[in-house]
């Protein structure tokens, strides 16, 4: 296995699909020479030429809306929208366009589209830049959400995603894109819906995704020392979501801790412990812990931003909070 | 009043063309009368925007397009489904609702879509057909085809952020698309000189650097000269032009709007001088086109068809309960 | 006091404040001669001129855009947007920037506005006309919403809003105008964030807002036959949320269920179970129960659109199953 | 290359005035030098858009305003913020992320505003500062007041439907703003026949119904003249202009960004021979406006302030961990 970088696993992605598939085309700002503003796409322009990796104007919705009609006769798009923040500003035609017309229409058109993004903090982006919104989208329905934290993670679904004939909505992190890890150098795809266990443990469940597994992860080892057991449960797909994963742990366990960057207000993670309240309460010795983004746009000062979202250290406390509830 | 006509009428319509046009008008304008009347009698849920008074506009230029061609309608855009080819019968048992309409009840009188025939579902959200619209046309050029696709809009989604996105970049990428605007003077209760400054939208064209026509919306043959011209261009890869099609609101914005708060009766009567239908059966008998006996065998067939298709919507069967969750994903 | 609708409450909501302070205007669009889409500014064009009661162009970005701007200047604007669909059309200038810039400017201004928009399903308007969204907005740090049930309360919740030096998203119900009730003769006023109990009880909590508090008082109707005492709590503001009395009914009850008309995954319904869980979960003798919009875009039959939404049956089988388990 | 230049500069500016700016040009350039140096040096966090080359624009159109005029900068805006009166020792201090600088370490270089002095923050959302100035316009409108706001934004911004949502509703309402195209020739890495179509951006005005205007963004004398003449017009009730102010991006769209992989060494290079500075420079000293001498005692001066800024934004504390929460609401 190759170590490489989240960065390199999209793009390795973006390639293999596009040389796999004709009807698969990007579309996005900067995509071309540029290769990205995150560069998850240098060399696809070079590769597969301007008509296929296709720079567009500053017009999120006509991204969007493009991606959408050409879906619908066949095409494959991967439309980028540069920061999840900026999905804001094709709200519209990603909720009440490329989500609902598949059923509007009656099944007459599938749409097999992912539109990818990128969120986050830690960047001293300021308050325009650095969200995490995957929230709205799983309140969608007609959407997929996906979200994966690991470059194997990211590279096999990602091609899943451009397989799949639903939209998907496939939010990256920010901070991700340097981070290393092993992927296969051979083909392979990761199916939607199936959560990762990145630990096994017995004595708490960290349900998270995206950057805050590495902070779970960061947690579940400090914990470790003091002979505490936590299996930090990857979901990776918040939609479709793989409930016999969270909730076997849950079983098993007892004791939750949700972790995610977005604001905790209505984050998904809310839906999470609605969830297992409905379907695993008896399950429970102990209140779910939360441990999630601050009630607060994000701040420009480095220090207050990292103040703003949780780390391992929030993490493991939340942990020992919860065991001994 | 706000109309202005650019356009000396020519007749450039092959001749064969023109009973079959002024069928779909003629069909266009029933379907609108039956349906308000439906809707009057509370026999269709929902709401109804009529298309009444506009309907050269779609029928010219549909008589431009051929198979494989799309059409992107408005949520006014009864008239536009049907000038394409859409089945009234299949309509009206989707404002009926029912399971054996286009959607089988899931759309209604604004989604009602019929891909296979090229006609995309209208879009609810006033000024996003354009940006769907401009998917097709890029579809259509990847794959070489030579066809295109025409997106209708009103005047009022001239206004909206998402036409301007579509138009610069069916502009920019040289897309097979004719964007019209279906100019009826009021964007709902909104008279076009209070939604913007501009006289004459067609202009806006040069902003993107492609071409502008105005013309005669309820002149059919000057729609179809000006639409033949731009959709020709777009068939050869020439792209997009935008067409300010000058028409009026004849009735309220639905059904059930009696359009009194906002304009004069005046203004409104003069407008109904100007029928469409009238102006188009005028001309066909001026031209001896059509004789009258011609013109009676078509009415009476639409009338007929339009009989069967209200039997049609009305006996059809609803959708089951648990097809509720069908069709969300793939 | 007069009887008199939910709709005609707002609009001498309106009349007044206009009246009362000159800071305060209207703008969005057809709210001139024609009073709104849903008529809910009949007249205020005749009495305070175009100035104040503004027609706009279709264009959802630059009327909240607009309203922002003119509010940093001290201006009091009220902007309509016409159904809360639409706000997917100015997500992000609602969210990046009313809700951001107080923040991001670290108070130099205050951003007294109100966004006044309609939701819900129950008049076929299928998918795009019939959406409940106000989960997303709660998810928003620097936005309040309030989604008044009442004549009573949307009239004096709207006064407050506009008086509030904080941005507000104000969602009626599209079913509700038509709807009377009880409204005093004189001046009143209702704080935020006060929820009101509807209906006292002892047995079970129902948590709700907007149309859903109809259903939830019929269920209790019926359920009052059974010899099953609910308490209905009305929370009329999302956001600031009324804490202190959804827990001390919890707590009395012992017994939850939510009702809202949006979609259940990740809709506000979530949020608060994860709330009661996390401050209340000892009072809990069961598992909170949603009952809540099915997770499909809004169909236009309908039958399949009364399917999808919560109603009084609905309502009491939850209340029911709460109480079994 | 897409540069063209429009007009012939006249000298219109009153003399007095001129030493003044280019007191403000060369703070401005100077600002962008030093504050790249620091950033280089990982002194500052986040990001940072230089607007190096671009500085002639809003020198020459500050230079315009007066007390109650406003501006809004764009995300490229140390010498919008700069030409208009703001400190660089509290936008130094905001780019260090500290507690004195404008907006107390939560805004950073994209967010600075201090609307006490008329400047309202750029917006990180490229596209929507239109539409927020249109509302100070309005206020300003309301309120009757002799004054204008200058909303500022680049060529690839035009493509978003914000901006034209914000130009027709100005137009509409008449109000009292210059929308000013920065015109830079790209957008991120965009070259602009890459994302629009049409040559001279100007010509949209026209679909607004409104005046439009082209002009060399490098000559100030030229950015003077059309500024002066557009926004005497707002102010007098005239209402909203368009200035498309042709200039070039130097540097890469960001710093750290080499620039280099959408455009030719040549093109930059040829930009770079018309430095705004230094034709401002050279035609002061044509003009006999100004001495060397009086040249140095500027420069000298703006160096000394940028020194202190420096300072000052170093040494200046960070916020509290308890204002992380401060400010959210009123
Ligand atoms: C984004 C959006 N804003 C507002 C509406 C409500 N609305 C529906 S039709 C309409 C008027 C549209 O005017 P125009 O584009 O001229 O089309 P017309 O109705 O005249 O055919 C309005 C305001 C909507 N459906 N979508
Ligand atoms: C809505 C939105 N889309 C994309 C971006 C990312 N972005 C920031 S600046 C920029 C280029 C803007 O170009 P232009 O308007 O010409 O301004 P310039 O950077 O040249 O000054 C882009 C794509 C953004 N900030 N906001
Ligand atoms: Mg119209
Ligand atoms: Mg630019």
């Amino acid at each position: 296995m190759a170590i490489i970088t989240y960065r390199d696993a999209i793009r390795d992605a973006l390639k293999e699909e596009m040389a796999r598939d004709e009807q698969v085309y990007l579309l996005g700002e900067d995509i071309a020479q540029f290769g990205g503003s995150y560069k998850t796409c240098v060399g696809l322009f070079e590769q597969f030429g301007k008509e296929r990796v296709r720079n567009t104007p500053l017009s999120e919705m006509a991204v969007v809306g493009c991606a959408l009609g050409s879906a619908m006769l066949g095409k494959r798009p991967v439309a980028e929208i540069m920061y999840v923040d900026f999905t804001a500003c094709c709200m519209s035609q990603i909720v009440n366009e490329v989500a609902k017309t598949r059923y509007m229409y009656a099944g007459q058109v599938e749409i097999p589209m992912v539109i990818r993004t990128q969120g986050g903090a830690g960047r001293a982006s300021a308050a325009q830049h650095a969200q995490s919104l995957e929230a709205w989208f799983t309140h969608v329905p007609g959407l997929y959400v996906v979200m994966p934290s690991t470059p194997y993670d990211v590279k096999g679904l990602l091609k899943t995603a451009i397989r799949d004939n639903n939209p998907i909505l496939f939010i990256e992190h920010k901070l991700l894109y340097n981070s290393k890890g092993e992927v296969p150098e051979q083909e392979y795809t990761i199916p939607l819906g199936k959560a990762d266990i990145k630990r096994p443990g017995k004595d708490v469940t960290i349900l998270t995704w995206s950057r805050c597994v590495e902070f779970s992860l960061g947690a579940a080892k400090e914990l470790e020392k003091e002979g505490i057991d936590v299996e930090v449960v990857d979901l990776r797909s918040l939609k479709p979501l793989d409930e016999e994963t969270i909730l076997s742990s849950v079983e098993k366990t007892g004791h939750v801790v949700v972790v995610h960057e977005a604001v905790k207000n209505s984050g998904f993670g809310a839906e999470l412990v609605a969830l297992i309240n409905e379907k695993a309460f008896d399950s429970l010795d102990a209140p779910i812990q939360r441990v999630a983004g601050e009630e607060v746009p994000m701040p420009f000062n480095p220090r207050l931003e990292a103040m703003a979202i949780p780390d391992s250290k929030k993490v493991a406390n939340a942990v020992k909070k919860v065991l001994s509830l | 009043m706000f109309l202005t006509y650019y356009k000396e009428t020519r007749v450039s319509i092959p001749k064969a063309q023109l009973p079959e046009l002024y069928r779909r008008l003629y069909l266009c304008r029933q379907f609108e009368n039956v349906t308000i009347k439906l809707f009057t009698n509370n026999e269709l849920p929902g709401f109804l925007h009529s298309q009444l008074g506009q309907e050269a506009i779609p029928v010219a230029i549909s008589g431009c397009l051929g198979d494989g061609d799309f059409m992107q309608p408005t949520h006014r855009g009864h008239a536009d489904m049907l000038s394409k080819g859409m089945d009234p019968r299949k309509m009206m048992a989707e404002l009926y609702a029912k399971k054996t309409g286009y959607n089988q009840g899931k759309g209604g009188s604004m989604h009602m879509a019929s891909v296979k025939e090229g006609i995309l579902g209208a879009t609810g959200i006033v000024g996003s057909g354009p940006v769907i619209s401009i998917g097709v046309a890029l579809a259509l050029q990847m794959d070489k085809k030579p066809n295109v696709i025409v997106s209708f809009f009103g005047d009022g989604a001239t206004n909206e952020g998402s036409v301007h996105e579509a138009i610069n970049m069916a502009a920019l990428w040289n897309l097979p698309i004719v964007f019209v605007i279906q100019n009826n003077q009021f964007a709902e209760s909104t008279p076009r000189k209070d939604h913007q400054k501009v006289d004459d939208i067609s202009i806006r064209a040069e902003g993107y650097g492609i071409d502008g026509y105005t013309c005669d919306g309820n002149d059919l043959f000057a729609v179809y000269e000006v639409a033949s011209k731009a959709i020709k261009k777009a068939r050869k890869g020439g792209g997009p032009s935008l067409i300010n099609a000058v028409t009026y609101r004849i009735l309220g914005h639905y059904v059930g709007d009696p359009g009194n708060l906002y304009r004069d009766k005046e203004e409104v009567e003069n407008a109904k001088k100007r029928d469409p239908l009238q102006m188009f059966k005028n001309k066909l008998k001026e031209m001896k086109a059509l004789d009258d006996a011609a013109f009676k065998r078509i009415e009476s067939e639409v009338d007929a068809l339009l009989d069967e298709a209200v039997t049609f919507g009305r006996e059809s069967p609803e959708p089951q309960d648990e097809e509720l969750m069908a069709y969300i994903y793939s």
